[in-house]
């Protein structure tokens, strides 16, 4: 990439219904030609526009890793925090003001590596965020390590000899741990990622989409033509039916599974049970007590 | 009236209720207008073990437990033994005679000895009551109004217990107190009711009281001793105060959502210890690159590690100053008593949010888990609120907004998610005015130095605003004392002690830990004499710092690392044995071992 | 022979091969014995933007970039205008005329260009060999052996990519060779062969080297730039030397690992960077408690947060030493140069393991990620290993071991499970002398006094261990310079070059940063004449720190925060500007922005 | 408890057969009368007992918790780490020396709460550990806060009007995440415990077991009564059927199930596939290298 003027950020408001150029950054991907990241990101785009909000009623939030990168290059409001972090960061940002629509992005090392237990919890409470995460099976940022879901006998930078770690199964994990919207992207296939990323962010509750978006760069495995011969969208599959995702969910070898896996929509998301957001986001409550208030805390100490 | 200052105590197992007779205790003493401060010496573990509560009563404010025991309540056979030797002569102790065969020796204390089974009449085999039918008995001896403690034992024991225990503790504490009218000789001094009528709190519901005063909308936490009363205050009063409390599942989540919900228009605010603190570190430097206002309490208990989960130390001050890499705008402070705590929320807040950066407060066991008295109206529940350049809402925008703008100040406006017309990204990977990553898209040493230097050019305007601390006392005292943060009372009333006793001696007290302005501080301490430096921690952490940001050494240091609070006496006597010049460090000798 | 002394830089985009001709232009150097330092400036992003490598080659040992580029090899137009005016007069630009419509004007110094599509006969389309050419060109004009240029090719590609690429490669450095023996002019000093012929190595290498020869027996890492070079080393070698690796799920799990391998008898260690080292201040602490010795690097970028992270900083002082709440022993130490970081690590692990304590070694990335020579011979592959007070496989006992024994040193014989009779429990709570929780059981100040005392005392002795810093150069200089960790070198040569210019300069340089004797270090600071701190961070964190143990302020300071690391001429520019009394800080002006 | 002259613990090596009294500790458990703790203690003193080794071969480690403070009670080698890390601590110490036998002993917030990254990554690998959770459903150290495992609405200290946050599954997450022995037990029920841990210890893999340890103290909803009238040894169920266990799994209710849900005997412990280990433990490997390896290392830097 040659060095290239400066842009200052211009904000374009949007106008009408919003289209997928409405969301392109002003600065250009850094990611390496040939990315799956770039897949990912205009599925993204194309997701917001459909959703016909404005731009600036969105939160893009990441953590850090190449995939982290992508706020940075989406026309919303953006964090790009802490490696591993972002999940709990758009919780908070949701709880502050729960009318955004917060979207998580990021990588496998990031979520289900050092983010793990974010992960978890954030599944188990059920909060409402789409989280996508761009796997690679990879370390990418750092220039090539085993991940959690890096394969048995993977030659990478920190396992020479081969991973002997087995991978996690991020959409079984999700299934059992309680997230309620559990799916499978690939980058390779922009029209139904599209599609899961819109029905995600319109799914009350925490919705997670595993993304195959290979690095070009350090994984020579796991390539695009590795799962273009492979994946599958999901077909007479009830998505309702746990025992039956989870079944789905275990498959991998030479025929691996893309779509919804799972949806429960019976559960209330966790903003949804907190009687303090009944007035509005607090982002817009008044600030500080009344006396009134405080003189009865004050009585209560008496 | 004579000035009333008086020390009760009451020493047991935990499961003996102290802390309930406590609550009641500092209540009474409240309703009579009398102030207290109590503290209590308690173990990690949940049951088993010895708990010790001191609560000094004065008819002026007080905030440290004193020098003397003038009565100690025995509540078991364990608290007899362990705490005859520290009732002050002519006091007295009261104890349960049922429990021991051998009658405890001591000829310069009033020994008041009550059977339980009696005045129970054998109603209550669990001893349940124990405690408050010697409460009754005590107060007597120090003349404490009947009524007053009954309308206690009903607020105490009412809602959560219902009217037939109300009326059995009513009838133990009366039996209690009659027991004392025929056979203890009661103390000179007496209760006398003053007003107007006190409340009571302890430092964690002070702070987290002074959040709600300040607008805290957001407030996350993981449970971690001695903080945890912070949560507990929220949790009960979200529901009507409005505000978001969330428990998480560590303290990683707790300081990244506080970031979150800053970053997202709220302030937001959290409360750990020690070990939960280290782990926020990388967060809170995320908050100082990425100029998102947090407010962040550390309250200290012995360290290093677990430590001493129960017991008290000023040792996290290096861990606060050296929280997270690389060098970041940054506030700390340490409230200075109880009451201080909740002024000090909204101080910070304004701050934080005026110069959109992390703001810590240090506070410690002795403050937090302390209790104290105040006047219902001294409290300023609408302190001032000064969000700083803040963009929330509707907002007009030349289409052109800057998140990082390079200012004079170093402060950029700030817009919330949500506001039309401000779009931004806000990155940990240090960036340009307009957020794009200095690394990834140019790695341009200038623009780096560029914003490093409108960051920290925001320093200068806090250090302008903090004020120094003062001296406090004689000008040309013979004694100079230091202290930071909880110790402020204690300090003071060891100055007064020893300007009393002739060596004239002032105060120095420091409250803005961070940053310090080098030529205003030392325009203070210049004025100091022989300089003693009295810090709750082994190695002078607060010396070593006070040092390297000014030049300033003293000339003697006190240090206590057992894990109780100072008492003035040791203070003192430190000030005393430094004077004569034998060594430049004293470490005072804990006399109460409970 | 006269010294040798010349910079060659190659410029040019990531995907161009810098890194790989990097090593084979040292490897060339070190073939003809002499000595290089290299520098790489690159970017966060993987692919695009632009690397900077600059080769300081040498007849005598060097260990910083310089301050002149001789010889510029421009890859692509962007760093042919990037760098065309960073070229010393004098010097050569070597370019490719395929990418450039217009010559480059400068006309003090050579443009020597290239057709690289010719030179190729266009049977590399993709430019892939296109270093590889130009390097042959450079070889010419500095007067390499194109032989041994040949044998690093064949090193570096025949393994990995085969014979034809190896051939391939050398036919297009024979054809930049001969293109510049008829079109360029050579330099007047040219390599001369010297004896030995050399190894190179990088800092992250050094370490993990030295922590193999020092017995290091488990590593475990969660990768983090720039420190991810050690967990490569290990895992590389781990087969070989039968090292445990463990790559980790978070640098939390990282740390808490390496302490349960050291507790089991290993030699154990990890390397991270600042945001990485903050997750693991928690169990550090825990390590000082435990008192189980273990050796952690951080190797410091630029910082706040994410930060800067392929750039570098001396950030992270602070941080290190305010690691974990409490106080407890530890020990600080920054390696001054990439083959001190070989021995460091030896060292230290004798010092953690006799005061069994935690050991934080600060490096950062110029010193991590540099390359330089080294003679094969110097290595001392079997450093004296000196495991302290360790009981480990069968041993006598008397049945009454206690862990923590109370001794005059503080240093308490230490078991390992799995050893008979000295079953113990180790404690993260304070504990008595056999492991029993203080708080849970007791509670008692006299005890948690000794211990803390205990464990402290082991301070003093290693204090008396660690050896103060010395003056380098003249005593009766005008001028010290101070400095600490990586900056050893351009430091030094800043001296020199002061010196050599008429202003007589010393220096004293710190390795080791905590424990700081503080008269020790004060009789060698008391030496120095207009004293200059010259470190490489915003707010000079050793200088801070160095007062607040010492009292010592210094006259000037020299701090550089834009991310790139310090030439000596920017010392020297500071020590002057300083000298005139102007001001008492200097930041120095970057001038090559890649 | 009154308060008790300090008894220094002496060392008691087995001489023959050990008995439970081999393991028993110095210090006498600081738990309060009734607490469950009591019961998951001495059921792994039986086990030790049981597994016939010397109390040196033993390391138990914990975090903190209640429940965390039980290596203090137990006479064998012992750490009693930091909150939420003892498998990252006990995964060390196995990797250094796996010829002892490693048990990890703690509490669910411990365990599930801070610790959940650890619990989840050390289960994907398939550590050689038994990990016993005292599960009471509580914080119980802290005086009484929901804990990952609260049912909803549980009224603690933290949550003063009910709980709105969805329990864990840790039976499920277990088989899932790649646990190869994961049981349920119940501190009420010592005998099963005890074998459970018996066969924990001889599994060579990960194995958990949840055991419900009320906390009599500040769980008054899950109590020792309310898991008697519950609990249901499982029957008839082949603990090698993963979906059959995953089915036990998610039962709660009137009838809960105890003991052991699913077993993988196939799968390799991380230890056996790492060829370092070849020559024995680490911690008993000579240090250094050799002159030959340091002249062959610096030959690949010439
Ligand atoms: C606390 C911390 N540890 C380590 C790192 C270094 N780091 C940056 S990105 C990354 C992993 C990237 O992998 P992944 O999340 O899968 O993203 P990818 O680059 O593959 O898209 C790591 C380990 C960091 N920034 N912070
Ligand atoms: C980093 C950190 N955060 C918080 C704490 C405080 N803490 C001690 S034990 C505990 C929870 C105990 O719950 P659990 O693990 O379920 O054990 P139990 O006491 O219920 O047996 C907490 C939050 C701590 N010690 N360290
Ligand atoms: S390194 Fe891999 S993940 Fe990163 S940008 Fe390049 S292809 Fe994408
Ligand atoms: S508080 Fe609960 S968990 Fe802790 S010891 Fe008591 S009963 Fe057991
Ligand atoms: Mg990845
Ligand atoms: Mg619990």
């Amino acid at each position: 990439m040659a060095k290239r003027e400066r842009s200052t950020r211009r904000e374009r408001p949007v106008k009408g219904a919003p289209t997928a150029k409405d969301f392109q950054g002003d600065v250009r991907p850094d990611w390496c030609a040939g990315c799956g990241d770039y897949g990912v990101l205009s599925s993204l785009q194309n997701a917001y526009a459909k959703l016909g909000k404005g731009n600036h009623e969105h939160l893009t939030v990441s953590g850090i890793g190449c995939s982290s990168n992508l706020p940075g290059y989406i026309q919303t409001y953006g964090m790009h925090t802490l490696h591993g972090r972002s999940l709990a960061v758009a919780t908070g940002a949701k709880f502050a003001n729960h009318e955004m629509n917060v979207v998580v992005t990021g990588g496998d090392g990031d979520g289900y590596g050092i983010g793990g237990n974010h992960f978890i919890h954030t599944m188990r409470k059920n909060i409402d965020l789409l989280y996508i995460v761009m796997d690679n099976q990879i370390y990418g940022l750092t220039i090539g390590q085993a991940s959690p879901t890096s394969l048995m006998d993977m030659k990478t930078k920190s396992t020479p000899f081969g991973n002997i770690e087995a991978p996690l199964n991020p959409i079984a994990m999700a299934i059992v741990t309680g997230a309620t919207y559990v799916a499978r992207g690939f980058s390779g296939n922009p029209r139904q990622l599209t599609e899961l990323m819109y029905n995600g962010m319109q799914h009350k509750g925490f919705a997670l989409i595993d993304v195959f978006s290979p690095c070009i760069t350090f994984n020579r495995d796991n390539t695009t033509a590795f799962f273009k011969q492979r994946v599958n969208e999901l077909e007479d599959h009830d998505p309702s039916d746990k025992a039956a995702a989870l079944e789905q969910a275990v498959k991998w070898g030479d025929e691996i599974p893309i779509g919804l896996f799972y949806q429960d929509t019976s559960r209330p998301a966790l903003d949804e049970m907190e009687p303090v957001l009944e007035n509005g986001p607090m982002a817009h409550q008044p600030l500080g007590i009344t006396q009134e208030q405080g003189a009865a805390i004050v009585q209560r100490m008496m | 009236m004579a000035k009333y200052d008086f020390v009760m105590a009451v020493g047991g197992a935990p499961g003996q209720g102290i802390d309930s007779v406590g609550q009641v205790l500092t209540r009474i003493c409240a309703r009579h207008g009398l102030h207290v401060f109590t503290y209590s010496a308690y173990q990690s573990l949940i049951r088993g073990g010895h708990t010790f509560l001191t609560a000094r009563i004065s008819s002026e404010p007080v905030a440290n437990q004193g020098d003397k025991l003038d009565l100690v309540i025995a509540l078991d056979r364990n608290s007899l033994e362990t705490h005859l030797p520290h009732v002050a002569p002519g006091g007295t102790l009261i104890y349960n005679s049922d429990d021991v065969k051998q009658t405890p020796e001591r000829d310069d204390i009033q020994l008041a000895s009550l059977s339980y089974q009696e005045l129970s009449n054998n109603t209550d085999r669990k001893k349940l009551m124990l405690n408050v039918c010697m409460l009754g008995a005590a107060m007597k001896l120090v003349g404490g109004d009947l009524k007053v403690f009954e309308d206690m034992l009903t607020v105490q024991f009412l809602k959560s217990k219902g009217q037939a225990v109300v009326d059995a503790n009513i009838d133990v504490a009366r039996a209690g107190y009659n027991h004392a009218v025929e056979n203890f000789t009661a103390f000179d001094a007496q209760f006398e009711k003053q007003e107007p009528v006190l409340a009571v709190a302890d430092g964690n519901s002070a702070m987290a009281m002074g959040g709600a005063a300040a607008g805290v909308k957001f407030y996350a936490a993981y449970p971690m001793s001695p903080s945890t009363g912070v949560l507990h205050w929220m949790a009960n009063n979200a529901r009507d105060l409005s505000i978001m409390v969330r428990q998480c599942e560590d303290e990683i989540s707790v300081v990244n959502m506080v970031i979150g919900a800053a970053h997202a228009g709220c302030r937001a605010m959290c409360a750990t210890s020690g070990g939960g603190f280290a782990l926020m570190t990388e967060a809170i430097g995320s908050a100082g690159m990425m100029e998102i206002p947090i407010v962040v309490i550390n309250v200290q208990r012995g360290g290093p590690s677990t430590g001493l989960p129960t017991k008290t130390e000023q040792g996290d001050l290096w861990q606060i100053l050296g929280a997270s890499q690389g060098d970041f705008p940054k506030i700390v402070v340490a409230p200075t008593s109880i009451m201080d705590g909740f002024d000090t929320i909204p101080e910070v807040f304004n701050l934080a949010d005026k110069f959109q950066c992390p703001a810590m407060v240090l506070s410690d066991l002795t403050l937090s888990m302390g209790f104290t008295t105040f006047e219902p109206d001294s409290i300023n529940w609408q302190p001032e609120i000064d969000r700083g350049s803040l963009i929330n809402g509707a907002a007009q925008s030349d289409g052109k907004y800057l998140r990082y703008e390079i200012t004079d100040s170093g402060i950029s406006p700030r817009a919330v998610p949500g506001t039309p017309g401000h779009v931004h990204v806000v990155a940990t990977d240090d960036h340009d005015e307009d957020g794009t990553l200095i690394s990834d898209e140019f790695t341009n040493p200038h623009k780096r130095r560029d914003i490093m230097e409108k960051r920290q050019r925001k320093m200068d305007g806090l250090t302008a605003l903090l004020p120094p601390p003062t001296l406090e006392g004689p000008e040309d005292a013979e004694v100079t004392l230091i202290g930071w943060g909880s110790t402020q009372s204690v300090i003071g009333e060891a100055a007064q002690l020893l300007t009393e006793a002739g060596v004239s001696t002032n105060h120095i007290h420091f409250k803005w830990l961070y940053p310090i302005d080098e030529d205003a501080v030392n325009e203070v301490l210049e004025k100091s004499a022989h300089s003693i430096i009295v810090e709750c921690n082994y190695t002078g952490q607060f010396a070593r710092f006070l040092r390297g940001e000014t030049g300033f050494k003293a000339d003697g240091q006190i240090r206590k690392y057992d894990g109780e609070p100072f008492m003035p006496h040791h203070i003192v006597n430190g000030a005393r044995e430094l004077l004569s010049g034998k060594t430049d460090l004293y470490v005072p000798y804990q006399e109460i071992v409970v």
